[in-house]
């Protein structure tokens, strides 16, 4: 038992995957020697090998196209996008082949695989270096969707996405790589698809996933101060989508608002939105609201304070939907 | 109007004619010889079924080989069985040579299945691949994954000229000369994309593409089945024992329309289909393999037999073949359905049931 | 007053915008001499020459990346996307590029394109050649997103896309090509941006855009046949989403269907059903629903009509919130 | 250690010595050969006035460029006003050479607008570009305008060795051959594309890939600014005069860290920074202007202040520099707000108010 931030705890889960499964391989831009711009896969080359982990060249669409031949040949790879922003020159092979493949094949060849991507704001990054593309994914069938929030979420997680037998797209929240938890790694998991309720409330249900967990923790606990209890529920995989644990929450406080930094247009927030709206329709008792980053490029270090959903924003939308 | 021959190896001069002294490099025994043709007639045949077979509404498209057959067949044969082809969709005859039932494989034009129903991992041969370019980076990375586990097996992509412009091309012949990964990369220039004819796709002829990679580029007569096979066969070759790529310039001719919902009169010169007929590799070769006596009319009989039972089980096993059963459809998305497919699934059938 | 199809429609304001402005050039694969896949660009190089209108080598990236080089230069590309399923190569240079370059550049250089992409299925093609991407493109701030679902409409919309000073993604539902219209090109237009009741009922209110709006006035008809008088509205353009006049008729009707045929999950009818559940909450009598497509790669031809929203699924849909 | 210069042009040796005969074809006055040496001298000193903001906290990140300025400053001073430049993210020193204010540039590290601050129409300098190749499209398309104008402009595409991996360096390279594009590709090969050496990212060398698109590819040493300069301006006529593209790779070398976030003592030989230390552009350049007695102390002493007023000017444009106003996040996303964007600015406005 001892304190462990995101960055250690996924850098651990890699560490076991390769240790335990002689198939994965760890690949990306700058995560051999460098140990990843986040040093996410520090020492891994070193530990494993540069047969094991090593670094491609710089081009995604290669390294997704690569990944997806690799996995064709029965191994695993754990492919690392260097940043959010970066993730796009592999889109097409992204949609049009490792969605499609095991569909495609009627099951006989699937490529189970993983990609890795620090996503989102709040760091004080350059430009291209804080996008939320999550709902890309979300809405390309065939692929899962993983969002951790917590160290030790961080590492279940992973862990069951290098398992898994589908490919899985997992955004790690590069906000929280720094984050401490004070728990032993794997002592207690969740499987992947199902949301977590992680603080109990009766008032009103926040749903959320990444970064914008904490903050919604953060916001309940300004709420509470007020009197106010809330829910909060954190997504831990947009697909799956377990919106039975949300519908659950909602049936119980009537209320919900939905908390993401996407921009709001058709984010992952709409679904959520439109799901619960009707799963959970005659219990609402205030429509839902989402509190999301704006329809706008995730705009300059300077100012993304405004754009990412803040506890003062959430508080507003709470009080919108109470006194509603 | 047929140059673009330039440093082209060739075997075979239009005329049947072999060049003896090139053709030393060659391993056929004479039943290879007989097995290119025999494989080249049935790709002809197959091929031409499957233009009839849309014709009448059983396939909903079908793009045409009809003069590529030299360029597939050639190669194709070149690779052993544990090597692996990742095809574009146009590919019909180099899957006859890995195996693929055609029925399987034409499941894909018919609008069956995408993918086809056949398996390609047990026949290793790829999933018909339409985005231009894409199936040329899994190649690469199946191949580095052969090299890995220390197997002998080598990759080989199918692509056409106009493949040549994407970014996925220059990004699998980088990672493959990067990776040292045993691929071959086999492109039938057969001068034309769609309505774009190579001239202006690109400036520098297709082969000295691999300069900027560094790995060797070999132009061939891609209509000459004999060169076209011993161009590969080394690369292959190359491949397993060196484990260094090659780019292959197959130049060859789309004598059909791009696909049958095309209509190439709008933009293919009729002479210069006139001229490449001349150029036809069947053509050639038969009189190869007259001249050399091997083609008796015994041969040619159990040959045509062969291509013509072929053509009867693609029949048979397309015209009225029955659409996948609609539930399929939630099968193979994930490894298990999610509740949110299994709804869905239940929504469809239910709708299904109605009809 | 003559028999249009959308197919001459699209040609004609193509005709048009050539003539009228010489900035205007139009460009991609095999829209030369062939005059496109679909035959839109018929007869435009032949008309105005090959510098005006010219194929392009067989690269999406390139098209998109190139284009706004030439939008740059003060030029108006128009540039055709061949299929739905083959804009993925491109999406980096529209997310990280012509999305924000009006953005980045304070407003000093933006970037006037249109993207024309025939989307969507119905049509018996093979693999890749009917996909709904449209929500890629409505989740990315800083693109116009239209679709016109009839002749007259194709080529108002075209019109204004081109003279438009943003970049447009303009996603023509490919089913309807050959679909014709009783009526004079340019007559009376609705300018971008504008949904469209194209027809008045007040016993629920269908929301659809492309192909889905003669479906729905399909299903309109039937439900008709039963004495349910159904509201349609033709979205028209998904950016600038015309939230008001759906929400004006759901404040008649009580009741709304949305109708897509992209999958389900993160569609934009997850849009339309969350913004409306919220602006609409009190009117509301039951669920909004949404028949889509479902959550899978979009199927072969012999079995693309489970998958396309059909009369019979929106009436379902219909016969549910009007019971509920 | 410091080899990949075979076949590079060259005129300045390492000490600084010009060959006379290859220098024959060079058309600079003294006043350029000095102005030169100023603006890499200003350069150097910007670049490190950057690097200390960044430290000091008044820049969010900066990618520095020392070891590069010959190459920046040589190739841009080749360009007439009228050429437009595509940067990537470290082209401070091109900037500077086109009439970029470094304050208005710099706004871009500091955080304060994507783009920076300046115009990228007027000043024909392009806004920086992270995503890597991305802008080499772009400088494709804008030349390609330039010429269907029937102006005699120019685009230049700067880019690093890691960005030759990417398919948009591939497509753009082909775009221009096949329209004939009037574009430069300067590729800065410094070595590193972060922690991967360009013997990692690919094994042709890049001046060698411009054979598979059929225009001149030529090596430069990169580090001799008479040669990058000559080298360039040459390629620059090309493409005004006769419409050809050309890839320049100039050899070069980053002797900072990949950006001021970067640990390179984690990945980068000590020698071999040493080594290239030893080579460094401006002491090379220094020596030559010194020996032909034009550097006299007092032109220097003008120079030394340039590049002293320089630094002030960033200093003080850039500390403390104001935030943009939260209302200009909804100004430039179309050339009119949306409704619904009309009310995010409002709920924006509002909370920022009440901050
Ligand atoms: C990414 C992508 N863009 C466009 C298309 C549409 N398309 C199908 S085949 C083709 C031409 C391909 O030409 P080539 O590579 O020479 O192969 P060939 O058809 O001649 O065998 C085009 C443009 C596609 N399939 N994929
Ligand atoms: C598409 C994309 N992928 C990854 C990155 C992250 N990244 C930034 S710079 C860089 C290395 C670039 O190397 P090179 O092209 O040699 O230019 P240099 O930095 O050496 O000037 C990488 C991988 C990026 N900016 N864009
Ligand atoms: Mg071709
Ligand atoms: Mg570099």
């Amino acid at each position: 038992m001892s304190e462990v931030t995101m960055a250690q705890a996924l850098n651990e889960a890699l560490r076991n995957s390769l240790r335990d499964d002689e198939s994965v391989l760890v690949l990306g831009e700058d995560i051999g020697k460098l140990g990843g711009v986040f040093r996410i896969t520090e020492n891994l080359q070193e530990e494993f090998g540069p047969t094991r982990v090593f670094d491609t060249p710089l081009a995604e669409s290669g390294i997704m196209g690569f990944s997806l031949g690799l996995a064709l040949r029965g191994y695993r790879p754990v492919a690392e996008i260097q940043f959010d922003g970066f993730i796009y020159p592999s889109f097409n092979q992204v949609v049009s082949h490792v969605a499609k493949h095991r569909f495609r094949s009627r099951g006989r060849a699937p490529v189970p695989l993983v990609v890795r991507v620090p996503f989102a704001g709040g760091i004080g990054a350059a430009e291209h270096h804080s996008e939320s593309p999550e709902a890309y994914f979300a809405h390309t069938a065939g692929l899962k969707v993983v969002v951790p929030a917590t160290p030790l979420d961080a590492f279940d997680l992973l862990t069951q996405a290098i398992r898994d037998p589908d490919p899985v797209f997992f955004f790690e929240p590069k906000s929280r790589y720094w984050s401490k938890e004070d728990s032993e790694l794997g002592a207690d998991s969740l499987a992947m698809g199902n949301a977590r309720v992680v603080k109990q409330g009766d008032a009103c249900t926040l749903i959320a996933y990444g970064a914008m967990v904490p903050r919604c923790l953060e916001t309940a606990t300004a709420a509470s101060e007020d009197g106010v209890e809330v829910e909060v529920i954190d997504l831990r995989s947009l697909v799956p989508f377990d919106l039975e644990t949300c519908a659950k929450s909602v049936e119980k406080t009537g209320r919900a608002v939905v908390v993401h930094e996407a921009p709001l247009t058709a984010g992952f927030g709409a679904e959520v939105a439109a799901s619960l709206a009707e799963s959970a329709f005659l219990h609402l008792e205030a429509p839902i609201l989402r509190v999301t980053g704006y329809d706008i490029p995730y705009p300059p270090a300077k100012v993304e304070e405004h754009y990412v959903p803040s506890v003062d924003r959430i508080l507003g939308a709470i009080d919108r939907v109470l006194s509603f | 109007m047929t140059d673009g021959f330039e440093d082209a190896v060739r075997l075979l001069d239009p005329s049947g004619r072999l060049d003896e002294k090139a053709a030393e490099a060659l391993d056929l025994k004479e039943d290879d010889l007989l097995e290119l043709f025999r494989l080249m007639l049935m790709t002809r045949r197959a091929d031409l079924e499957s233009t009839a077979l849309q014709r009448q509404g059983e396939l909903a498209v079908y793009p045409p080989l009809i003069g590529q057959e030299a360029a597939q067949v050639g190669s194709a044969y070149a690779l052993e069985p544990g090597d692996f082809a990742f095809p574009s969709y146009r590919e019909l005859g180099a899957a006859l040579v890995k195996g693929v039932d055609l029925v399987d494989y034409l499941h894909f034009y018919r609008g069956t299945w995408h993918g086809g129903t056949y398996d390609p991992l047990e026949t290793r041969f790829g999933m018909v691949a339409v985005p231009i370019a894409s199936q040329i980076l899994h190649a690469v990375g199946y191949a580095y994954g052969s090299k890995l586990d220390g197997s002998r097996d080598v990759s080989m992509a199918y692509f056409g000229d106009g493949a040549t412009s994407q970014g996925d091309f220059h990004e699998g012949c980088n990672f493959a000369a990067v990776f040292g990964a045993p691929v071959v990369f086999f492109c039938q220039n057969n001068q034309w994309a769609i309505s774009v004819p190579v001239s202006k796709q690109t400036v520098a002829p297709i082969y000295r593409k691999a300069e900027a990679y560094g790995f060797p580029g070999i132009r061939v007569d891609g209509n000459d089945v004999l060169a076209t096979y011993l161009v590969t066969r080394q690369a292959v070759q190359r491949a397993r024992t060196e484990q260094v790529p090659t780019l292959i310039e197959a130049v060859t001719y789309r004598l059909g329309p791009h696909s049958t919902a095309d209509d190439a009169g709008r933009y293919q010169p009729k002479e210069q289909v006139e001229q490449w007929r001349e150029l036809d590799p069947l053509d050639r070769y038969r009189k190869f393999l007259t001249e050399r006596g091997l083609l008796t009319e015994e041969v040619k009989k159990g040959f045509d037999e062969d291509a013509n039972k072929l053509a009867a089980h693609i029949r048979s096993g397309i015209v009225g073949a029955p659409p996948p059963d609609p539930g399929d459809l939630f099968e193979w998305v994930f490894s298990e359905k999610t509740k949110r497919l299994e709804a869905q699934e239940k929504e469809l059938l239910e709708e299904a049931g109605d009809q």
